[in-house]
């Protein structure tokens, strides 16, 4: 009696099943639904209206902008500064290369299954930041020089958040370990640099780095302002990072360390085969989230001057050339950052639910 | 002869090995290493600044504090004005620091569970809208949002001289949201002690009626019954006392009102701004720990015949807040260092007024610095301090 | 070492600047600068290494700014600052001079209809964090037993944005800027500036305290350029001028004399001063005078015998 | 009674009839649907066709018969799901207090009656992350005892505990089996099935293969499946 | 030797000499210090007081002699304790190459070996999360072998595991048993002790309780407490 090709009796929702169920399933629902539809459908239209079917998108100049809608011309005629910040035009090709590079080794990271993905994820974080170094600044290898006070813009916040999260890493894993460290000296200065720097907003560590730092030092040792901006972001954004790694070390379950201890790893073998190996793993989405706020966060450079990408559009809403355009240049600006900060954590939750699963086998 | 052997002896640990083998000798050496290079390096660093600074002539100490500011100050919670102190100016902005974080607090957590409770509703709608909020919201840098809010909204409200006027006493213009100032007289003691009453005797009305619902199992409408004293007490003290309330009504006076009390649209930009961002990071925070309670909880509840609902309440949510309460420890630190980017749209918190307009006129950045972040210190201490003992209260006993 | 000497060594000057004053210092979309505070700067750097170009710019909000000159962030500060005494004597600073003499006035919108700032009792003020103009407007209305709420921003890009989106009614800085924010208006023709001023606002490069060369530079740089408007010597006839027999000329010049190395430069860095940014007069005309979107009228900021009060000591 | 996940046929035309009293073990290779079977008469899970009546009530996808049904089911889970922010106390009075609304005193009684029971009183004010597996597991067996079902469900009581527990837990269970329970036990341990079932059913790929009085269905089983699977089950 | 856990006593003048070759099996209710006594071999705990000589080195605070020790230790876990991230191959080539340098074609050489001694070559290249318990504590065993250890000390290998699977590792330890490797095994399944061991040792308490060789132990136990626990174990 062994009715193996019987069929589940169909549970068949038509439309109106459907909104039956997820819908209107009970007086409240119908009446939420009601509600929030009655919002959407008042508020979308004159949304969608300026933003794409009134707005302007050809022209040359203010003057073309005549609709009712959104001045998109406006970013269109800026979007070389707001991308290149005062970058020379004619080098621009170098940002470029850097910026395609980045797309090289980061978007198979979203691909499944993309060939060699890995490698290519392990030359963003190493060759990607050696050839950036030479390639942006130039003055070597023939390069013409270009000051960092010419960075702006898009490529300004790039680098500031790609070089803080890279250098932030191993700060932050010694400092994790040293937390977890049997030694109560090292793990009372551990924790006290991570308490110091999370506790004080991003802003004051910026205002100290970018005007007091060379009141610490010695006369006669400077650097750039940009480097010191990139110093304290660093120093900050590793104090997350070591909360986020020790997350990771503390997953690690005992046995892993009694494991490699009985197999006479001494100390750093123990932690650089075995323990870091599986931690880092373990906490990638919340490092690519601490990227995620990390990146967001660099648009505070523009409080000490720093031209970023909010920056170069805040000063050029100004421009009286142009009417009532800082709409426009902040949509603009939240979509940068949207889009890539969406695809992150987009990538991140991805991870996170496949290393759920990964547990559990 | 190889072999193992596990000897007793009375005679105490074996000889030491030589120090530089032995693991306490080592990290004993490696600990004074690491301190005396922090001292070594805390050492350079007052010694160049001190000596940079003198060299440079800029003047030292405390004493500034007790000289006269000068500037004024849109708002404060504390008495001031201009021939005051630098010293009450550190005051002025911690009080408007703390009022903006604790509103902000207040908001992002209820916004932040509704929303994050609506993620999961069984309503599609409901669940998508609050889907695309928070991944609208929280990616988007917050100072964008602060400008936007802060730019949106002066654009959106109407000038002083066309406000919107609720109820002829209430006015909403871009100058901030005017309201009535009540102003107390004589016997409006009575009232405040009718209020004491009142809450006092709904407290033990909840502790009485939970009581009699554990010894009897039955349930007293406490919710209708307690608002109703709530209400009523207080407003029949109110005309026995002889409505000994006055109001000061804004008034408009040249081309800005005057009187009643203010909310000036920095404030709420930035108030709006630091709810709406951190309550996203707060509804998946909820989310999350809603969802981390294992089915076999909800399982065991429903196999006890508890309905959904009382599942929610006495199984799901007691153990969602252990899930809860760490993350959102750090989005309420979060909130509180965040409302130092009111200084990018002129609120008078403590960056904006100490850190900025006291610290330029004195230019002892060092002093004011150092005060500025002790106090960022301190407060994030103590909200970990707090939620660290809330945290220990709901903690599962274990073995 | 001193600051010369560092300046000399790193092979270019660093000079703070606002992040963007029309007139004073603003960077175009190429992010070269131009301003009157600009060009002291580069007079300067003309001074020591006979060429304009050698100067590096650091935006700084005001708040920022001395703690940048104090700091050794940057090496002067030419950031339209109002020289008082006690940013003098407490903040370890010293003034070299003033590049332009101004005063505080107010900027309302027409249509609140006022015309004098003695009617703006109540009112709401958009102001720069960290500047005189906000002590000088708490003195004023305290003075005039009058009612203020001041609005502070940080830079003054947003203080315009404010006082545009209505968060004011009036807007108060120094008149020249009043000249320059006005001008970022969408509609400039829709605000005034009230004829009030309300206090004296010597505007000037500064220089950390202690190092008396360095200051003597900065110092002798603007008087050289104030004086060569006296003299007649501009960016033009400079190189005719050489040949000038007038001894004044000859020692501004450096073609008589080695003046220049008493400070530490060579000879000529007058002549280097005038040939790359030209004299005061010059300056002026090119960043805010008449013809210039500003169009400020020279009034105050002439030399003392066209009723100005420029009067710079001789170089001599 | 049919039931399927997705596509997946979990389980084919069980038929089964449990009289009052009756004390019935299940047993069967591991993913042969033993304990979702076991979970559909609680309605943890839905079935798709077939009828399911407890105690006179079919289970429908009314919310009150579903109740009605709860209340007289208890159910032992494999990882006890107790209740961990409770005390052993608690997790005993929880649903006699508010689904049965017994006043607490009374419910606490009761509690502490079954404690004895399973003999861990002097653990009731503990929480459940204090205890040990086996003790875990009888305040689990306790609390379904709170609600004085009329029949017990156990999904393999005792595959989570360590072989010194497994017997504390077995004790409770034959005591109570004793005592004339209604009992539905998921188990692998045949001693168990052998001392007090009334009748084995063997399951495998979602069907009944085998349905015997016990001494019948160890030492004389009928299906090939079912001798493989002793076979292997008793090897050590 | 004895060791304290704060105040708490868990290893009683423990005293014991195990001759090269000798396969001893440690038993004993839970929590008599069985565990506690066989890491303190390997120094994952430390002792306070007495001796702990393995193989003419005697256990101090010196690195130098803890590293000695554990090169000449084999340890097999309860958990097995694979490293997830590495491969099965890799996971048995790790200390060769870190701890005793030898090449990497060598070790692996040597790893085959071993993983073809336990039965699962085939398995080489897969990560342990992809294999079944059995499988993942005899790649657990292969990988204390690669270091060529002197001695082999296992905690509970089989207690983690299904029935089932049981087979597979105490197969392998019968093996290994004959080959000749001083073993020291904690377990409770009485078959193998009976089939390998040249003593059993019965703990309680912390202290050596009674130790006998296998036949007299099973047979003929000598104290009360050891009569008590072989009638618990052997009754189900
Ligand atoms: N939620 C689910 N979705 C899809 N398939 C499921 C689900 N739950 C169980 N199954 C499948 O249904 C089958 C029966 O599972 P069930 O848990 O009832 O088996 P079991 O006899 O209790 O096994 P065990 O002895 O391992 O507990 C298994 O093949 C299992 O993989
Ligand atoms: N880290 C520790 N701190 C304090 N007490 C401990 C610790 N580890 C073990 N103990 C205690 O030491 C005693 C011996 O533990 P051990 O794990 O050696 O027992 P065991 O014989 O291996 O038991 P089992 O059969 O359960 O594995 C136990 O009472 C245990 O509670
Ligand atoms: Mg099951
Ligand atoms: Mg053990």
């Amino acid at each position: 009696m062994a009715e193996a090709m019987m069929k589940p009796p169909k549970k068949t929702l038509g439309p109106i099943a459907w909104m039956r169920e997820h819908l209107f399933s009970s007086w409240y629902n119908t009446l939420l639904t009601a509600v929030i539809g009655y919002v959407l459908l008042t508020s979308m239209g004159p949304l969608l209206n300026w933003l794409f079917f009134e707005a302007n998108f050809t022209g040359s100049g203010p003057d073309d902008c005549t609709g009712a809608g959104a001045c998109w011309l406006f970013v269109s005629q800026r979007l070389n500064f707001f991308i290149y910040g005062f970058y020379p035009d004619e080098l621009q090709w170098r940002v470029d290369v850097m910026f395609a590079l980045l797309a090289i080794a980061f978007v198979p990271q979203f691909i499944e299954g993309f060939p060699g993905r890995k490698w290519l994820g392990i030359f963003g974080m190493t060759g990607l930041p050696l050839i950036g170094y030479f390639l942006i600044p130039g003055g070597s290898f023939g390069l013409e020089e270009v000051p960092s006070t010419k960075w702006g813009g898009l490529m300004l916040t790039l680098i500031l958040a790609y070089i803080g999260i890279l250098a932030s890493l191993p700060i932050g894993t010694l400092l994790a370990l040293g937390r977890r460290s049997e030694m109560p000296i090292i793990r009372g200065l551990c924790v006290v640099f991570i308490e110091v720097w999370r506790a004080v907003p991003l802003i004051t560590v910026l205002f100290m780095a970018s005007v007091m730092l060379p009141l610490f030092l010695p006369e006669g040792v400077n650097f750039e302002k940009l480097s010191r901006a990139l110093i304290g972001i660093t120093l900050w954004q590793s104090a997350y990072m070591a909360e986020v790694i020790r997350g990771g070390l503390q997953a690690i379950p005992r046995g892993q360390y009694e494991a490699a201890d009985a197999l006479g790893l001494g100390y750093w073998k123990k932690m650089g085969l075995v323990i870091l190996p599986q931690a880092l793993k373990l906490v990638i989405p919340g490092i690519v989230n601490t990227f995620i706020s990390l990146f967001k966060d660099t648009t505070l450079v523009l409080i000490i001057g720093l031209f970023d990408v909010l920056g170069t559009v805040q000063s050029t809403v100004t421009d009286p050339a142009w009417q009532n355009v800082a709409s426009e240049g902040y949509v603009f600006v939240a979509f940068c950052f949207w889009v890539f900060c969406f695809g992150m954590s987009r990538y991140s939750q991805n991870l996170e639910r496949k290393l759920d699963t990964g547990h559990k086998t | 002869m190889k072999t193992e052997t596990i000897t007793q002896s009375n005679d105490s640990r074996p000889a030491g090995p030589k120090p530089w083998y032995d693991p306490r000798v080592r990290s004993i050496f490696f600990q004074i290493v690491a301190i005396a290079l922090v001292f070594w390096g805390g050492y350079t660093l007052v010694d160049n600044t001190l000596s940079n600074m003198e060299s440079r002539g800029i003047s030292t100490g405390f004493g500034f504090l007790e000289e006269s500011a000068g500037f004024g100050i849109i708002m404060s919670l504390v008495p001031y004005d201009a021939t005051m102190s630098y010293g009450r100016t550190f005051w002025v902005g911690l009080t408007n620091t703390l009022l903006v974080s604790a509103m902000g607090v207040v908001a992002a957590t209820i916004l932040g569970f509704i929303i994050g409770v609506a993620r999961l509703s069984s309503n599609w709608l409901v669940a998508k809208i609050a889907l695309v909020y928070v991944e609208v919201i929280r990616n988007i840098p917050l100072l964008l949002q602060i400008f936007f809010w802060y730019f949106a909204v002066l654009a959106a409200l109407p000038t002083p001289r066309q406000s919107i006027e609720v109820g002829g006493s209430a006015f909403l213009n871009n100058r901030g949201l005017y309201v009535p100032d009540p102003v107390t007289q004589d016997g409006f003691g009575l009232v405040w002690g009718a209020i004491a009453i009142a809450i006092a005797s709904v407290i033990g009305l909840r502790l009485w009626a939970k009581k009699r619902q554990l010894a009897t199992g039955k349930i007293f409408p406490t919710f209708k019954v307690g608002v109703s004293i709530l209400v009523l007490l207080p407003v029949l003290a109110y005309f026995v006392a002889g409505s000994p309330l006055e109001w000061d009504v804004p008034a408009l006076k040249g081309f800005n009102f005057r009187g009643g009390i203010t909310i000036i649209p920095e404030l709420a930009a930035l108030w709006l701004a630091l709810s709406l961002y951190t309550a996203s990071f707060i509804a998946e925070i909820v989310r999350s720990g809603i969802l981390s309670v294992s089915k076999g909880q909800t399982e065991a509840s429903h196999a006890l015949g508890l309905p959904n609902g009382l599942t929610l309440r006495l199984v799901v949510i007691p153990q969602a807040m252990r899930v809860i309460i760490p993350p959102l420890t750090s989005q309420y630190l979060n909130l509180v260092k965040n409302s130092s980017l009111a200084t990018a749209i002129g609120y008078p918190d403590l960056v904006a007024v100490f850190m900025g307009t006291t610290l330029n006129q004195t230019g002892q950045a060092v002093e004011v610095v150092a005060i500025t972040m002790a106090v960022y210190l301190t407060i994030s201490l103590l909200i970990s301090l707090f939620m660290n003992i809330y945290n220990r209260a709901v903690a599962i006993k274990e073995r | 070492a001193t600051t010369l000497e560092n300046v000399k060594e790193k092979g270019h000057l660093q000079c703070g600047v606002t992040n963007g004053l029309p007139g004073f210092s603003q960077p175009d979309e190429d992010g070269n600068w131009t301003g009157i505070d600009v060009d002291t700067c580069r007079a300067i750097s003309a001074a020591i290494f006979g060429d304009a170009k050698s100067v590096e710019f650091t935006p700084l909000t005001a708040k920022e700014r001395f703690t940048a000159l104090q700091s050794g962030e940057i090496d002067v500060l030419s950031r339209n600052t109002t020289w008082t005494l006690t940013r003098d004597a407490s903040l370890g600073l010293n003034f070299a001079g003033v590049n332009y003499y101004d005063g505080q006035g107010f900027m309302v919108n027409k249509d609140i209809g006022v015309s004098d700032a003695t009617e703006l009792d109540g009112a709401t003020v958009c102001i720069q964090s960290g500047t005189t103009t906000e002590l000088n407007l708490s003195d004023y209305f305290r003075a005039k037993g009058m009612e203020f709420k001041p609005i502070v921003f940080d830079t003054s890009e947003q203080t315009v944005q404010g006082f545009s989106a209505g968060r004011c009614d009036v807007l108060t800085s120094d008149r020249s800027q009043l000249a320059a924010l006005r001008s970022k208006l969408a509609d400039p023709a829709s605000a005034v500036i009230l004829p009030n001023t309300i206090s004296k606002e010597p505007l000037g490069p500064v220089v950390r305290q202690g190092d008396d060369q360095w200051f003597n530079v900065v110092k002798w740089v603007l008087n050289v350029q104030i004086n060569a408007e006296e003299l007649g010597v501009t960016s033009e006839n400079v190189d005719d001028m050489l040949k000038s027999d007038n001894p004044n000329i000859q020692r501004l010049l450096g073609s008589d004399g080695n003046l220049g190395e008493m400070l530490g430069l060579a000879h000529d860095f007058g002549y280097e001063v005038i040939k790359h940014v030209g004299n005061y007069g010059e300056m002026y005309d090119r960043n805010v005078g008449p013809d210039t979107p500003l169009g400020l009228e020279r009034g105050v900021n002439n030399l003392w015998n066209n009723g100005g009060v420029l009067y710079a000591p001789p170089v001599r | 009674m049919h039931k399927w996940y997705g596509d997946f046929h979990v389980l084919r035309d069980l038929n089964l009839n449990v009289k009052q009293g009756e004390r019935i073990v299940i047993c069967g290779p591991s993913g042969s649907g033993k304990s979702t079977f076991i979970r559909c008469i609680n309605r943890l899970e839905e079935h798709q066709q077939g009828k399911i009546i407890v105690d006179n009530v079919e289970l429908t996808d009314d919310v009150r018969h579903i109740d009605t049904v709860r209340r007289e089911v208890g159910m032992v889970f494999q990882h006890f799901n107790l209740f961990p922010h409770l005390t052993v106390l608690e997790n005993c009075c929880l649903s006699p207090i508010w689904v049965r609304k017994v006043p607490r005193k009374e419910a606490e009684a009761t509690a502490m009656e079954y404690l004895e029971r399973v003999k861990i009183p002097d653990q009731a004010h503990k929480f459940p992350g204090q205890l040990s597996g086996g003790q875990q597991q009888r305040v689990a067996i306790a609390r379904a005892l709170c609600m004085k079902p009329k029949i017990m469900l156990f999904d393999e009581p005792t595959s989570a505990l360590d072989p010194e527990m497994i017997k504390e837990v077995l004790d409770v269970m034959v005591e109570l089996a004793g005592s004339g329970m209604t009992m539905l036990c998921v188990t692998h341990e045949m001693g168990f099935a052998k001392t007090v079932a009334d009748r084995v059913i063997f399951m495998d790929a979602g069907e009944i293969v085998e349905e015997a009085p016990p001494q019948e269905f160890f030492n004389n089983p009928q299906e090939p499946r079912t001798q493989k699977f002793l076979q292997q089950i008793l090897q050590h």
